[in-house]
Parts: C-alpha cells; structure tokens; sequence
C-alpha cells in the first residue's frame, strides 16, 4: 500500500467524485461526478424452503418491480441495486443465483424499454460461521460460497460484494466487554488475514469475468458495536473507536484488488475513499428502516452511492418499503446532485453542512468528518501491516477524541469521558509487534476453542 | 464480621477477590447462605442493573459484576444446596434455527444469571427437535428463543409447536429485534420482552405465576 | 384581506423563518429561525371498537414512547407531534380526547424529565360525509365534531387542525373528469363557504381557550389530484392547477383567524405563507411512506415545520416506523437549521437547491418553486372574493406552465400538453361572476342531490 | 351500412351522438346485437383501455368513451335481452364499513362497466348486513370490497364471514390502497388487485371460472 493518501486535500473530498471511477452494468458510472442511489431489500416474515420458493420469487419480483418503476418515474438518472443473499440462498447456491437472474433480467427490460442506467450488486453473505468455530477456507459452507461466486458472472451479477466475518468469533465478546485489544485483534489479525484469503480469491475470480470486486463491510463488527451503542449497552465511545479500528481489515480488500463501490454499510467507507481513492456507498438516515444510526447526514458528505441499507417488502400506506426508499433515496440524490451541477464549491458546501450538522454531537459522527477522517487515515497509512495500522487507528481515534472533546468540538458525555481514558490505558499495554499479541490471545482461556487459528493461517 | 453491604459493594464493583473473601467469611461466621444470596449478591447485581437501566453504566460493567457474583456464587451454591435453597428457576436459552444472532441472546442470559437464574445456552440454530430434546435433558421451566431475522422467525413458532407437542410444559418467552407483542400473541408464547432488562421482568412474571 | 403580499421579495422567502411566529405548547417557537420536525401516526391494521380500545391505547403508547426516546437521543431542539383523530375517534369524541390527554401527558413528562420541548397539534377528522349528501352544519356528526373541538384545550392540545371536506362531493366528480370549473366551484365556491362557517366556529373556541388554531388542508382536493396523477389516472398538468386552486380556500381558515403552522399535507403552503406571513408545515420526501410524490424537495424549500404525514405503527428492521420517520426528520431538520445557523445567504442557497432539483422535472414541484409561488399569489391577491381567486389562481398557473415549458423551464409530457389548452378553454367558459357560475353548477344533472346548497349558505 | 369500426370510432372519441345513431343504424340495417356489442362497444372501449394502460391518455378520455357506450347501451340492451344475450356478469362494489373513501371503487366500477359487466354500486360505509341484503337482492354473482383504512380493513373480513354464513355464492374480490395479496389470502377472499385495470382481469377470472 502506498504511504500517500488519494485523497490528502479536504478541497478534493468530495461527494460522488472519486479519484478511481468504476464502471459497470448497464452504463453505469460511479465517483464520475454523481451520487446514484443504492436500492436494498429483504424479505418479510417468511420462510424460505423448496414449498415456499414460488412466493419467495413473487416477493422478489413485487419488490423489483415497484422499485424500477418508481426510478422511471422520478427519472433517476442511474440505480445500483444491491441483493444481499439470505442464508438459505447461499446455501442453496442455484436459489441465489435463480434470485439475481430474475432481478437482472427485469433490470434489462428496464433499461431497454425505459432507457434507465443500472447495475446489480450480489453481495453474499458470510456463511461460514454456521460451523461454529467456523471452518474458514473449506467445508461444506466455504463450499457454498464459492458455488453462489462462481455463478454470479453467468446470473447477470455486475458487481460482487460480501460481509465477511472472519474474527467475528472474538469481535463479538470484545464488543461487549469494550476489550479494545480483542476488537484489534479480531479485525486488524483475524479478520484481515481471512479477508487477504477470501478477497484473492474473490479477484481471481472476477478478473476471470469481468464482474467488478467491489468491496467488504466490517459490519459484524463496527455497526453491531453502533447498535449496541445506540442501545445504550456500550459507551459511544468505544464504538466509534471501533469503527475507525475497522479501516485496515477493510483496505485488505482493496489491496487486494477491490475496486469499489465499498459496501454501504461499510461506514468505514470514507477512510477507504481518502486512502484509495475507490468511490464509496454510504447510508444514514435514508437507511434508519434498518439501522438507527448517530451520523444519518454525516454519512452522507463525501459518498459516492446512497443507500437504504435493507428494507423489509412490507405495506406501508403510500407503497411497499423498498419502493418508498427508493424515492427517497431518489430526492437524497437529486439534491447533492443539484448541488454537485453548480461546482466544487457548492459540492464543499453541502457537504460540510451534511457534516457539522452531526458531528460535534456524538463521536461515532466525528470520526467520519471529512477532516478528521483525512487527519486519522494520513496516521494509519504510515504503519506497515494491518495489525499496525489498527493499533494506529485505535491510539490516533482515542487521541482526537480526547483532544476535540476538551476543545468542546465534539460533546461526548460525561460517564463516557472515563471510557476514553480507559481504553487510553489499555491501549498502552498493548504490544507491537503483531506475533506478541496473537501470543497473548491464544492465551486467554476465554477465547479457547471460539476459533481455529489454522484457519486464519496462525 | 462480614458485612452484607461490603459484599454488594464488591459486586458492584467487579472485586471478584474481595467478593470471594467475604463470602468465605460470612459463611465460616455462619451468615445463612439465603442472606449472603439476597443481602449481599443480588443485591449488589441490582444496584448494577439499576444504573444499568438509568443509562448510568454499560454492558460491560455489568458483566464485570455478573462475573463477581459467579465466582462467589460457586463458593455458595454447594451451601445453598444444603440449605435446600432453589435457584429463582433454570432457564434454557437459544437462537433459532437458520438464525446466528447470538449477542442479544448472550445478553439475556447474563442478565438472567446475575438474577440468579439457573440458565442453560442452547446456542444457535438450535432446531425444533433440539429444543425439545435439550428441555427434556435441563427440565428447565422457562424456555427463552431468540431470532433476528425474518426469515427465521417463523421457526419461533415451529419450535412452539414442537415443544407444545412433545409436552414440554416450560413457559416460552420470546425476544429478538423483529419481534412484537403481536407476533408473540399470534404464536402463542407466554411473553416477549424488547430488551435483556425487561427480559428479567418477564422471566421473573413467568416463572413465579 | 390585505391586497399585498406578507411575503413578496424572494430573498424573504425563507425556511424556518415566517413573518408572524407562532408560540406554542412547551417552549416552541415556530417559524422563528429554525425548522421543526412534526410526526405523524397512525394504527396498523386493526379494529377499533370497545373490545379493542385498551389494545388502541397500547398502540399510541408504544408510538409515543418510541418517538419521544429518539427525538430526546437526538437532540431533537424542538418537536411537534400532531395526532389525527380516525373517524371512531371523532365519532366518540371521549376517545379521540383521551389519546390526546395520554399523548400530552408523555410529552409533559419528557419535557421535565429531559427537556425536549414539545407541542401537540389535534387534527380533527371531518367526518361530516358519513351523511351523504352531508349536513354541514348540523346533526350527528357536526355534534361529534365540535364535541371533540370543546373538550380539546382540557385534554391538552396546543394547536387545533382540521382537514375539511366542504366540496368534496363534488371535487371527487371535478378530478376524475378533469373538470376545471366544477374543481373551482367545489373549492372556492362550496369549500370556501364552508370554511367560513367552520374556522369562524374553531376560531371562536380558540379565542376562549388560548389553543392555537392553526390550519386546514386542502387534503381531499389537491392531495387527491396528486395521487391520481402518480396513478397516471389523470394529468399532472391537472393536478397542478388543482393545487393553486385550493389557495383561496385554505386561505379562508387564515382569515378567520388560523394562525399556523399550516397543515403538512397542505401542499400548498407556500402560497399561505407568501400570502398570509403564517409559518407552514410541509411533507415531501420524508412522507414517502404516506404518498408517493413529484415534490420531494421543492415542498421542503420554505417550510417552517417538516413532517412525514403518517405511518402505520408498523415494525421495520430497525424500530417501529413512527420512530424510524421520527429520525428521518431529524436529520432533514438538522441540515437545513445547520445551514440556516450561517445566515440568509446559506438558507437561500439551500432553499433553490431544494427547489432546483425537483421543479424543472414535473408541473406540480413546479408551482411550488418559491419563485412561482410569490408571482402567482400576487395574482391571486389582487382579486376580491375566494371564487375570482379560485379562478385567477387557475388561469395563473395554466399560464405559466404553458409559458415555462415553452421556455423549457419546466418538462411536461407530451400528451400533457393538449390538456393545458383544453383547460385554457374550459377556463374562457367559466363566468366572472360566482352567482352565475353557481346558477350553472346547480343545473348539472350529475351533480343533483350530490350536496345539499342550503348547507354552504347557497 | 353501419360500419362496426365507426361505431367503435366514435366510443374511442366519445362521440356519443354518432355512438348512439351508429347503433341504432346498425341493429335497423339487422346487424346482430351481439356484434354491434362485441366488434363496436366493447372493442372500442378496449382500445380505449389499452391505450390507457400504456399511460397514452388518463382517466377523464376513458369516462368520456365510457359515457358514450352507456348511450348506445341504452339503445342495445332491450335487443340484447331480446336475443338472449347476458351481460358478463352482474357485480355488487362497495366501501366497507366505516369507510368513506370511493374514488377507487368508482373507478373499479366504472372499468367493469366498460367490459361489460352490469355492476350494482353498493356506495361506501356499507355494512356487512347491508352487503348480504344487497348481495341476494342483486343476485350479483361477483362482488367487490374496498377499503383505504387500515382500521377498516378489518370489515372486510367481517363482511367476507358474513356473506359465506349467510350462503352467498358471489366470487368475492378486494381491493384498496393497504390491501396486499397476502391479506386477501388471509381473510380468504377469491382474489385481489392492485388496480382498476386488472381489477377487470381479475373479474373476468372470477366470473368465467
Ligand atoms: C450484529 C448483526 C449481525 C452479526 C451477528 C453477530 C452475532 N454473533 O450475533 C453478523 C454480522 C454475523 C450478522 C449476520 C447476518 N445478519 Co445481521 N445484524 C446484526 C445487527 C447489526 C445487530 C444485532 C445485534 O446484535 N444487536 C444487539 C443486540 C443486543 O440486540 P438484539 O439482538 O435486538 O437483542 C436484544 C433484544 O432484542 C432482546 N432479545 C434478544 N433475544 C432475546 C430472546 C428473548 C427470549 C428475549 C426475551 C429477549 C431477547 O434482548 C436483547 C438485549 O437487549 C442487526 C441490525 C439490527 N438493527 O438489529 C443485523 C440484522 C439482524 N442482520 C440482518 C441480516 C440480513 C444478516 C445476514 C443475513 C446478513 C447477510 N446477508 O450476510 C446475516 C445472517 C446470519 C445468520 N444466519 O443469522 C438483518 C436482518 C434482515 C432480515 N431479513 O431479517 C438486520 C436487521 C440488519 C439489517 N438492517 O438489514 N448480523
Ligand atoms: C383521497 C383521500 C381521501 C379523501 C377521500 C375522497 C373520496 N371520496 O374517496 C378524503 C379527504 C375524504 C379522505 C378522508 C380520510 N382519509 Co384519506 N386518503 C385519500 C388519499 C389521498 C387518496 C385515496 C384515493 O382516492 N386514491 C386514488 C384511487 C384511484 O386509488 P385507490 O383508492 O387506491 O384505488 C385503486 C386501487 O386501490 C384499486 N381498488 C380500490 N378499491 C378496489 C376494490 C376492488 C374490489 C378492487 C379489485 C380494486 C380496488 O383500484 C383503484 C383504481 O386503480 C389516500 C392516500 C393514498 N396514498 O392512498 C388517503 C388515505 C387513504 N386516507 C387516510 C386517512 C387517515 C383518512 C382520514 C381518516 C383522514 C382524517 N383523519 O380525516 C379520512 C377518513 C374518512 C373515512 N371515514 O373514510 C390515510 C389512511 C391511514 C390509515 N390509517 O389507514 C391515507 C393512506 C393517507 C395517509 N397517507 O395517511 N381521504
Ligand atoms: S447489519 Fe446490515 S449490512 Fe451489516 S451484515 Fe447485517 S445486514 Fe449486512
Ligand atoms: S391524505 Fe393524508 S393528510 Fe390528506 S386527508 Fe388523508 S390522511 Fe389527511
Ligand atoms: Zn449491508
Ligand atoms: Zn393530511
Ligand atoms: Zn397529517
């Protein structure tokens, strides 16, 4: 990875232009100038097996079709689709891939008989850890995954994208113990090595096909830790420390040749923009269906795509979820791109508005300033190897947060403050070298059997 | 002498040695085990889950506690045994089927044991059959399911079903972030609470009618 | 009224900011600087009826506690809740007044207990057409109505609304037949009238009172139209027009001393504002999930409150829809007072963006550009009575739409555009005077035994 | 000779005048009242359908051609009745209790009538009495429920239960704003849809069936 940022000027972050534009699907153009939005779905209160597979399609064909034609009807210039697998389409790989045809196909149509640009995202999801501890890199849900890949190029699939969880065995108990040194360990050792694994072979695969390797979301980790923040069961703090330990795991798949959008639940993503320049999905308060969040505008200021994160195919009293987000999404857009028409200025306008309107109120919202995120990546590029560079992002997170708190440019609240001097302390304790921290957590017993370290090459 | 309030304290404060010590003590003074129980642990896991609930504290703190308590719970258990002191009930606890959502589940169960429930972990994907075999194996009396996804929540009601039909007498609660009142109703769970505080309420409700 | 405009320079016509501030309910201030989000909900699929009365409770319960939670996690500065009465709870007025009294009550507790300040908006449902030809200003259901009006201030309502439906019987004939006249005649002729009898008689309680009376929308007209247009049931060059129409009318409520903030779904509040100087409240995007629309953004360009109309206390992924539109709002609001926090300048810059990025698309945004709002409410005002209005407002805006879209300043479809000069036509045939159009309107067959004319005073 | 393609002309351009006269030219000349009906009328004011489906012109063109084949129906139906002919079907629509919302039913009414069907308007705020009384006074053999509120939905089941206790053998179809397939499948009703175009294909299912 190169020690330069992409982006090192706030003047050039910024919204739907990005210094590597990706083009794909139906002519479709990402980080060239536009902010297109980002349609996601899921399924109702359903079951999904063979006797219920008539309805499952239906639903997907209602959703696809209220969806386009909201889109053809507000003249949205250009739509990404997103189509997250559910655990049984992975499982099933020909159920997935029988999905993403469907929705491909009426894309197609779509874009013949009404002109509208588009492109279609199958993002897998993890499976893997249905072993528990979870067999990484075989096995009957490797299997699977790899059977749901393979397919996707031939079932109309323009871009690739998964949630990996590699480490998620221990992201989760750090999450709720607040162990910062488990939290760099499950993203910045385990996780990024299982993502080195995974995205290489993510890449071969694409590069056999043309289909784009978008990108990775460390959602398992940082937006549990933000839901269970806005819960109130771990200080906000923390989670926002999370988030920013989260980059380097992220950037492996870059590195290894992921060419964005990055996942729209990947807040994380404006690190990664900054750092690699790839252009970025994004979502907050258009995707409050799915996720309450703190940084529903700040999310919002350097995107590239706009997202609804996940919506269920329910009634509402207008239309079907999914098709009332994509109107919104629809107006989310318009607006920056209305914008984005009158200059860069404009562009820096709206989205340091996008930005101060959160940020000094919660720090989950502050780490993804445009300004702080360039001052945080600029430290994190400077380390060598993802262990490194996570210790970095947590030690430089922690720092800023204390020191924009006292300046009263960030307002954190007074029972967090100690947390920050907490997690301070036990980030000194924590080693330097990457093999002496994987000695120690080898150690702790309460980590034992959780994971296999051979399947994250330890 | 052992002091009932020294012992909260240290529960309230995560001291596992010092909740240890003055459990060791206040038993050797020959305190009745139901009191360092009631005076000294659950109280002191109250006084947690109190600021817990008033946004005071976070999980974290609590789980220090709860840690606190289960050391010393396993210097007073045999004790209580002795004593003839039941646990407040067991409790078996899991994740539905297709369903890996394990942390709020995890959450319930330590707020269940820090309210000195016995509470037996089903993991996840746990299936009907499993269910019903592991509430046959625990004897527990209340059966908690979990489930995040809508896709999985129907195998809530598959595992009801299966439970009722095995004869498995235990109240079922149910929790999980998709989850209503609604729903609970329309299956027919004995109740369901939104998050791992108010869980304990219902547990308690459950169990005690 | 007076015949100049409150508002009639564009660099006044700002969001947040209204001539006349309405002050209200704990420590809101509406109008004064800032934009305040106003939530709408309603019941999910469900009975109403003694057996399930306690059930209802539960339901506004739950909305209330929801809402409220997030607005406090928020930061919300100030909120509005508006309850709309369902006709069961209009019909037995106990009801509607004690979910007024327990909304009311959570909101004085979270006032005490963490600040947020708060008002609460009863809207009453017209339930006067349960008669049909309904009475207007007798029998049951006028009883219900003010039944519910005289036990309002006990039960703790800060601001009274009413959606009234005077006309109606004939506006629904006017819409699906693209009938312009008899649009113009059940708006500024029977609603009107109605409107006069009906605010005279809310006002009056008001006065006696000290509850704010704020607003009536001209909902079941010009809301109506818009849907049917989304439908593609009729043209939205119509619907357009219907829109300015329904100007005099709920002008009618202001003059009998409605003070705002206007109803959300009346669109039309800009005109009232550049008009009357009243503070407004509006939907657009944030009220997807009530109707679908082409002024997502142009309707939130002047508002002085911003709301989502309505939602089922349905649950999504994340929380209930009350509380996921709840955030939706908040955000929306931030932005806009984050940008107001910098002066006039950012708000205008804000403002056209708003308005920029929907009012070139479809004829409807485009009557609600601020620009067309000030020139066509000049026009309006210059005229005597709500029937020359009525009529001035629709000449006006068929005017400039033909105008415009020649100039390419706003796109109508092609097979739209025969449908302005059919309009224009019908237009040249409507008398000057309201006794002969009246004399006309009373001899169309389809329209006998409709309405009852004793009842608007006719 | 009377052309059929005028007469379906002067449907498209709701020329009721030349409808009317066409007509009445037509059944004089001894052209059979089935093809006046069927290669005029109704393909006339198919024409009109398809082109409103395809969004070419809206709802006011299709009342207006609608209105002109009331006019020559007028004209028609004794020669119809005469020749034994039978509308497609006789249908009941109405609002459901409490309910006052009727543009949509009007339009569902209106497209059906276009079709040919012989439709009784029930009006809104119905209940499910008057619905049943009105069933077995019409002998509607297809019958139509609306509703736009969530909180009448629940009439409609009430009226559905009411009319199958009551041995009406009507196809019953809903339809309305809120309504979803899966509600109708839910209270059992013989289909749903979404809007007035297919609201006919529907109807002619339901009735050919
Ligand atoms: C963390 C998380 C994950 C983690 C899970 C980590 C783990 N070990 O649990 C990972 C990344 C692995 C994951 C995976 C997936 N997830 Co997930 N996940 C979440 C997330 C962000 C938070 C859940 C959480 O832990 N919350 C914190 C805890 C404390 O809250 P809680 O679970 O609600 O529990 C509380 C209460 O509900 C209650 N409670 C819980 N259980 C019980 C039980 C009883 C008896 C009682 C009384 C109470 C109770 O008490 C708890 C404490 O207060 C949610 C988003 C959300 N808004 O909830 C999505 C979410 C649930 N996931 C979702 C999805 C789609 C998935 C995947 C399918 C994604 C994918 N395509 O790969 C997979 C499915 C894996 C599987 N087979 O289950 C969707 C569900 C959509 C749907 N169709 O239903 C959600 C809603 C996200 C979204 N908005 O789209 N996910
Ligand atoms: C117009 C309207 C009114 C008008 C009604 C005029 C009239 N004569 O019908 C007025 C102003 C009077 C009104 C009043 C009320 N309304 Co209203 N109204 C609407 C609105 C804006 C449009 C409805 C409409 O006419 N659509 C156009 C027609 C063509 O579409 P449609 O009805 O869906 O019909 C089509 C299909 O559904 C189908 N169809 C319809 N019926 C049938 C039947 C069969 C058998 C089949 C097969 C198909 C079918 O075909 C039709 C044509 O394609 C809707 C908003 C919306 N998004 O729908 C709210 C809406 C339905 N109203 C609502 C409310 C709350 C009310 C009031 C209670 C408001 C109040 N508090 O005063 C009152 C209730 C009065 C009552 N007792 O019914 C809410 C409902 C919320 C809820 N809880 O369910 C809505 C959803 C608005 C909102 N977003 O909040 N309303
Ligand atoms: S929280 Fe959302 S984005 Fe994250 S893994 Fe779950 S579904 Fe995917
Ligand atoms: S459409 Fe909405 S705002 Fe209008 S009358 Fe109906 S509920 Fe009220
Ligand atoms: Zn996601
Ligand atoms: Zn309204
Ligand atoms: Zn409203």
């Amino acid at each position: 990875m190169a020690n330069t940022l992409k982006i090192n000027k706030i003047e050039n972050f910024l919204y739907g232009k990005a210094p590597s534009v990706v083009r794909c699907g139906r002519e479709v153009e990402i980080g060239a100038g536009q902010v297109i939005p980002e349609i996601n779905f899921t399924l109702p209160m359903m079951t999904i097996d063979d006797k219920n597979w008539c309805e499952v399609i239906k639903q997907y064909e209602e959703i696809i079709d209220g969806v386009l034609k909201r889109a053809v009807r507000l003249e949205v210039p250009q739509l990404l689709v997103e189509f997250e697998t559910l655990p049984e389409m992975t499982n099933r790989p020909q159920w997935g891939l029988e999905i993403t045809r469907l929705l491909a196909d009426k894309m197609d149509r779509c874009y013949r008989d009404y002109g509208l640009k588009s492109a279609l995202r199958l993002t897998i999801n993890d499976v893997r850890e249905f072993n528990r501890p979870p067999l990484m890199r075989s096995g009957k849900y490797w299997g699977n995954l790899c059977g749901i890949l393979e397919g996707s190029a031939e079932a109309g699939a323009d871009l690739i994208a998964i949630e990996s969880t590699g480490g998620k065995e221990i992201g989760d108990e750090a999450l709720v113990n607040c162990d910062v040194g488990a939290s760099i360990f499950a993203l910045g050792v385990l996780g990024a090595r299982d993502m080195e694994f995974l995205w290489n072979h993510i890449t071969d695969y694409c590069n056999r096909t043309g289909v784009v390797p978008s990108g990775d979301s460390a959602c398992g980790f940082a937006n549990t830790a933000m839901v269970l923040a806005e819960q109130n069961m771990i200080p906000r703090v923390f989670a926002a420390i999370v988030r920013v330990i989260s980059v380097p795991r992220s950037l492996v798949a870059i590195r290894q040749g992921a060419k964005g959008p990055t996942k729209d639940c990947a807040y994380e993503g404006p690190y990664l923009k900054a750092i690699a320049g790839v252009p970025i999905s994004m979502e907050g308060k258009s995707a409050a269906c799915a996720h309450l969040s703190p940084v529903g505008n700040v999310s919002q200021a350097v995107c590239d795509c706009w997202s609804n994160e996940s919506t269920q195919n329910i009634r509402m009293l207008s239309a079907n979820a999914p098709t009332v987000s994509m109107e919104q999404l629809a107006y989310d857009c318009r607006l920056m791109n209305v914008a984005a028409s009158e200059g860069i200025e404009s562009i820096i306008r709206l989205r340091d508005w996008l930005s101060e309107s959160d940020s000094p109120l919660d720090p989950q919202a502050y780490v993804l300033k445009p300004e702080i995120v360039l001052e945080i990546s600029e430290r994190i590029i400077a380390q060598d190897n993802p262990y490194e560079q996570s210790l970095e992002a947590a030690r430089s997170a922690t720092e800023v947060l204390k020191r924009d708190s006292r300046e009263g440019k960030v307002k954190i609240k007074e029972n967090e403050l100690k947390w920050l001097d907490m997690i301070e302390q036990q980030l000194e304790t924590l080693p330097e070298d990457e093999e002496q921290l994987i000695e120690q957590m080898l150690q702790r017993p309460e980590f034992r059997g959780k994971f296999l370290p051979a399947e994250y090459g330890i | 002498m052992a002091d009932m309030k020294d012992l909260a304290d240290a529960i309230i404060k995560g001291d596992m040695k010092t909740a240890v010590e003055v459990t060791k003590k206040a038993l050797d003074e020959g305190v009745e085990p139901q009191k360092v129980l009631n005076d000294g642990l659950v109280a002191g896991m109250g006084v947690i889950g109190k600021r817990f609930k008033a946004n005071e504290v976070y999980i974290p703190e609590v789980l220090i506690a709860a840690r606190a308590m289960k050391s010393a719970m396993e210097v007073l258990e045999p004790k209580l045994t002795e004593a003839g002191v039941e646990p407040v009930g067991k409790a078996l606890i899991g994740t539905v089927q297709g369903d890996l959502h394990d942390i709020g589940k995890n959450l319930v169960i330590m707020m269940l044991k820090g309210n000195g429930f016995e509470v037996v972990d089903a993991g996840v994907d746990v299936s009907p059959d499993a269910f019903v075999e592991k509430a046959r194996s625990s004897g527990a009396k209340l059966i908690g399911l979990s489930a995040l996804l809508t896709t999985t929540m129907p195998a809530m009601e598959k595992t009801i079903q299966a439970l009722r039909n095995a004869g498995v007498e235990a109240k079922i609660m149910i929790g999980g972030a998709p989850i209503t009142q609604a729903y609970s109703d329309k299956i027919q769970a004995d109740g369901y609470a939104p998050d791992a505080a108010s869980a304990v309420d219902l547990a308690m409700d459950l169990v005690v009618a």
